[in-house]
């Protein structure tokens, strides 16, 4: 009986979180719908006279990845907490880096496929022509997506034992995603705006080095935030 | 003969109450401790402890020669709790696999059939944990805990919610696990049950060991009028 | 466990085949023997599925809120699975206008898609019933199922006006009703005469799709029963 | 012993969950850092040289009252369901009710606190003068504020149980939402740009309307959604 | 003797499956059920069904003369059920305050006071219950049960958790409910502890009632025979 490496484990654990999300595949419906209302509940509130859609966009597509994104993590530590299984998961061999990085991936699969989903929708609803963009687009949303998981991660495990997890959670975590929020909404602009994407190049270094730092920073501290 | 669990001088507070005070023992293969005491001495958190979930305040606990919480420490322990610790939209089946392999046991389809067959949850392993009842969770729960066949099992209320036939399941499965050269720590507040599964017998009050021997040739009615009178 | 049993064959649905043939029927009225529309073209033959597909929708939403408020009275299985069957297909018919009209939409106003209280009011009950099906989805036991979902459906019906009265003073632009409009009808007799018989086809597939979709959970439930009820050692 | 009556009950109801939101002060606390962090991430996720802070207020204002009052009323049902407490309420001699209005009571006195800080500081951070609009946008808060409440709440109740209440809330209450969060927000816009209130009466009149419609129905509602 | 308790034909399915089936029973004043069975029988669900919080799939339950869920039916049950029914974040002293003024008792805090001393935790009263150990928050939710003296108590496995003291305090405030007229029912996987409280005795297995008798005079060991070849 050896116990499974770090990337064994991780695999298991997202596998395992993802088979969880998607028993009865409405956990990810949600995830698509509660999207698709915010991005209509954004438009709503304000007057459009006032506000063009084009303008609104970047920064409606931002918010409501970022707090679906939450919503996400959120629930992958809910899960554990409910029944005490996250217990069962820390006596278990397999190092603790393991279940961090395990939960991020679940994560980002789940938060990529929500995403996948809204996208045409806000380029719809908002009526913002997609077709050019598409490819600058993906690697602005990968960049983000990997640093939003990240920190949302961490903090999800930080507040889960708290008896405060859901709101606690964004009021950490919120100020981390501002540097990963400003800049990708605004490459986001930049790109459906026509505008060639080198132009962005400066956020998106800002975007990858973020990842590059948080990952590894939150691989490295997510044990710390489990001892007891 | 190897020592299996060894723990020295644990402490523990919360906040300034000292819910476990200096607390040594030593477990070797095949023994196996009852650990009684009242409502709050302590016994849920010196397993707790022993399983590496708390860092103690002082002190410290080793299973085999790795102190905790070191992974290779934790990978022989097995741990029953007050809670299910299962994911109640999973079934019994995923519960215990994904246990298995976590742990790395190698057939780990096999071990799942064998362990929820030990516990007689067989014929409802594949209904969502939810919707089954407390004791026939608690069945699962123990399943699960002893799917990779630890070296060292550490028990809280194993009974609760059992019937006479979970019980006599349980009572067998730590038998078994004894024989097969594990240690095990068993809390409980039946002290003829505990007692007649026991190497040893201590007794926790406020955080302290009051009473630790060996448990066999002890009468336990007699063992029974003294407990009260420790605790009381 | 006994043997599980298949479902039982049911007689072959004539209905259904009706109600297909009609709606085929009133296409190739629509299509070949129909006039296109002077300014849209052949754009406008959208109308035909566009418009009673809405009629369908509208209705089986109130289908699924009556017959939920019923089941809080008389707790029928019956009535539960005609709320759900109704409100599924209802979904599928909300879902064909919102697809026919942006398809419409394009060549007629340039876009995809704008703001206009119809197509507001059409998302939100969209939304409100894909809600529906999700909290169904996510309560296995069956009066609860049945409980919960009731009042969401009757809610949502209340909700609608409120939808429809909040978005209409934001701003509009669909086309004012045609049929029910005060001045009269505003289409050549012909065209109108195709769009009653459109209307007329929708709702019968309406109710040949909601009759399978019951049948198929009646058919669960017995199964679900047959397969449930099997002792299995005392628990 | 006598059964309590039911506004007794319902201030009960409403003083336990009161006293267990302020108990730390924190719950409370992180309400307001949560609607200050959703205004300025709001505020950064969009361009302010293409869409100017005044035309941006009103929704981010009615946005933020939506997300924090939706995380407010979810965990006023994750309190009792973590125990199972909500079983002893049902066992007590009250009617079920006075169970919706106390919740239905804290919520609003618990969310109308956050809007009072979040208020002045969204007025500052974007520049609104709120000088004379006062009065008017108190009137509207309120009427808001009920039919959110009231909604909210006996769609957490709904989803408390399942297994997804944290996404499956704001799904199923955001369609809801929308004829108050959008008349609200024409009606604060509208003030806030200066014009006198009776250009408003349109939309305050939808809000009425909605309170009457939805406090009345909810509460007979609520049973139903309970029993089991 | 009026009867207290009284339900006919309940029948209760969660999907197809029949978790109580025709399951009818009455008890009076003073009267005490002793309900066993093996995991899965269908006891939590019974208590569930007498205490108003599950409808019955048929058949009807009563308190006094009154059908639940009727709200004056519902105010004379004390429920302890499996899980604690506390607000964690609350002291055990608001937890039962909370369930006495919900109740109506006229001095809420003193029948707080005495609720919790009687389970002997008034020491910890002023703690958050989400600190205590398992066995004081059982006692706690027990407190809590009682704090309302009602007249129908419905005990599910009461005694999970509590130590020796914890369960003679249990036991004896069994006895003086019984004695002040409530009529009680203790689900409770110990035939000889049920026995020795109860006056009469009920068997179930697969939803059904399959004993049901007096208790008094009925030999334990005999009994537990029987029960083992009944639910085999
Ligand atoms: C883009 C999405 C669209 C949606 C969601 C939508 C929705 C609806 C709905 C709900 C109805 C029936 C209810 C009512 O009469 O109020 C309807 C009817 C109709 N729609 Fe649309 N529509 C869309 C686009 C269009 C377009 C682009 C046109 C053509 C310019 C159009 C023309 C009509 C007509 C002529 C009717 C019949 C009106 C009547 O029944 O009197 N729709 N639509
Ligand atoms: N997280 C915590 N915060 C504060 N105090 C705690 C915490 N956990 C345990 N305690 C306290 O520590 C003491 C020991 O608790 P523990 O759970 O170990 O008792 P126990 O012996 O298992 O009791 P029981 O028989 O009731 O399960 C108790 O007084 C308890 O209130
Ligand atoms: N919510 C539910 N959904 C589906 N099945 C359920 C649900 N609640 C109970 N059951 C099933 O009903 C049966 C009876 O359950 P119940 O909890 O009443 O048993 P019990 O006699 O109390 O058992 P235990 O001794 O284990 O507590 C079990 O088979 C259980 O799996
Ligand atoms: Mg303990
Ligand atoms: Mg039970």
């Amino acid at each position: 009986m050896r116990a499974p490496g770090l990337l064994a484990a991780s695999w298991a654990i997202a596998r395992k979180d993802l088979a969880i999300e998607f028993r009865t595949r409405s956990a990810f419906l949600s995830s698509v719908v509660f999207s698709l209302l915010a991005i209509v509940i954004f438009y709503f509130a304000w007057d459009p006279t006032a506000v063009g859609p084009l303008a609104l966009a970047p920064g409606v597509l931002w918010v409501t990845f970022t707090f679906s994104g939450l919503l996400a993590m959120h629930r992958s530590f809910g899960v554990e907490a409910a029944d005490g299984a996250i217990d069962a998961l820390l006596v278990a061999p397999v190092a603790r880096e393991s279940i961090f990085l395990g939960k991020a991936l679940a994560n980002v699969v789940f938060v990529a496929g929500v995403q996948a989903v809204s996208l045409p929708a806000i380029a719809i609803f908002y009526n913002v022509p997609l077709a050019g963009a598409w490819l600058p687009l993906l690697g602005i949303l990968l960049l983000a997506t990997v640093g939003l998981v990240a920190v949302g991660t961490l903090f999800a495990s930080i507040t889960a034992n708290t008896r405060m997890a859901e709101l606690l959670l964004p009021v950490l975590a919120i100020p981390f995603f501002v540097p990963v929020v400003m800049p990708a909404a605004q490459a986001t602009a930049d790109v459906l705006s026509g505008r060639p994407i080198a132009e962005s190049f400066a956020w998106l270094r800002i975007l990858l080095a973020f990842d590059l730092v948080f990952v590894y920073a939150c691989t490295v501290a997510y044990p710390f935030t489990i001892e007891d | 003969m190897t020592t299996l669990v060894a723990a020295t001088g644990l402490v523990r507070t919360f906040g300034a109450r000292r819910a476990v005070d200096d607390v040594s023992l030593a477990l070797s293969a095949g023994e196996c401790l009852a650990l009684f005491g009242p409502n709050g001495a302590g016994k849920t958190t010196v397993l707790r402890i022993l399983a590496g979930l708390l860092r103690p305040s002082s002190g410290e606990a080793r299973i085999g020669d790795v102190r905790l919480p070191d992974p290779a420490a934790r990978g022989r322990v097995g741990l029953i709790s007050h809670r299910s610790m299962l994911y109640d939209a999973l079934t019994a089946r995923e519960n215990v696999r994904f246990a298995a392999a976590l742990h790395g046991v190698p057939d780990a389809e096999e071990a799942t059939v064998r362990a929820l067959a030990a516990l007689r949850v067989a014929d409802r392993a594949d209904v969502a944990v939810r919707s089954l009842s407390r004791g026939l969770q608690q069945r699962v729960a123990i399943a699960r805990a002893i799917v990779h066949a630890p070296d060292v099992l550490l028990a809280d209320e194993p009974y609760t919610g059992l019937d006479a036939q979970g019980g006599a399941a349980l009572t067998a499965l730590l038998r078994e696990r004894r024989a097969a050269g594990a240690a095990l720590v068993v809390v409980t507040h039946h002290l003829h049950e505990g007692l007649a599964l026991a190497s040893h017998a201590a007794v926790m009050r406020a955080g302290r060991f009051v009473r630790f021997e060996r448990a066999e040739g002890l009468d336990a009615g007699r063992y029974a009028t003294e407990y009260q009178e420790l605790v009381a | 466990m006994p043997e599980t049993s298949a479902a039982p064959r049911r007689p072959f649905d004539w209905f259904a085949l009706l109600a297909v043939a009609v709606t085929a029927a009133a296409y190739v009225r629509a299509i070949w023997f129909t006039p296109p529309e002077m300014l849209q073209g052949y754009a406008q033959k959208i109308l035909y599925v566009h418009a009673p597909s809405a009629w369908v929708a509208f209705l089986a939403f109130g289908l699924t809120a009556l017959a939920g408020a019923f089941w809080l009275f008389l707790r029928d299985p019956r009535l539960d699975r005609f709320a759900e069957s109704s409100a599924e297909v209802g979904v599928v018919f909300t879902t064909a206008v919102l697809v026919s009209g942006p398809l419409w939409a394009k060549p007629i106003w340039g876009t995809w898609w704008t703001w206009d209280a119809r197509l507001t009011l059409t998302l939100f009950l969209w939304f409100v019933y894909l809600g529906y099906l999700v909290l169904r989805g996510v309560i296995p036991e069956r009066d609860a199922r049945a409980r919960l979902s009731a009042v969401l459906g009757i809610l949502g019906a209340l909700l609608v006006p409120f939808i429809h009265l909040s978005v209409y003073l934001f701003r509009t632009m669909h086309p004012m009703p045609v049929v029910a409009n005060p001045d009269g009808f505003q289409m050549p007799p012909v065209m109108v005469k195709t769009f009653f018989f459109a209307f007329f086809a929708f709702t019968l597939l309406y109710a040949a799709l909601v009759r399978a979709r019951y049948a198929f959970a009646t058919d669960r439930d017995a199964l679900e029963a047959t397969l449930d009820a099997t002792p299995d050692g005392g628990r």
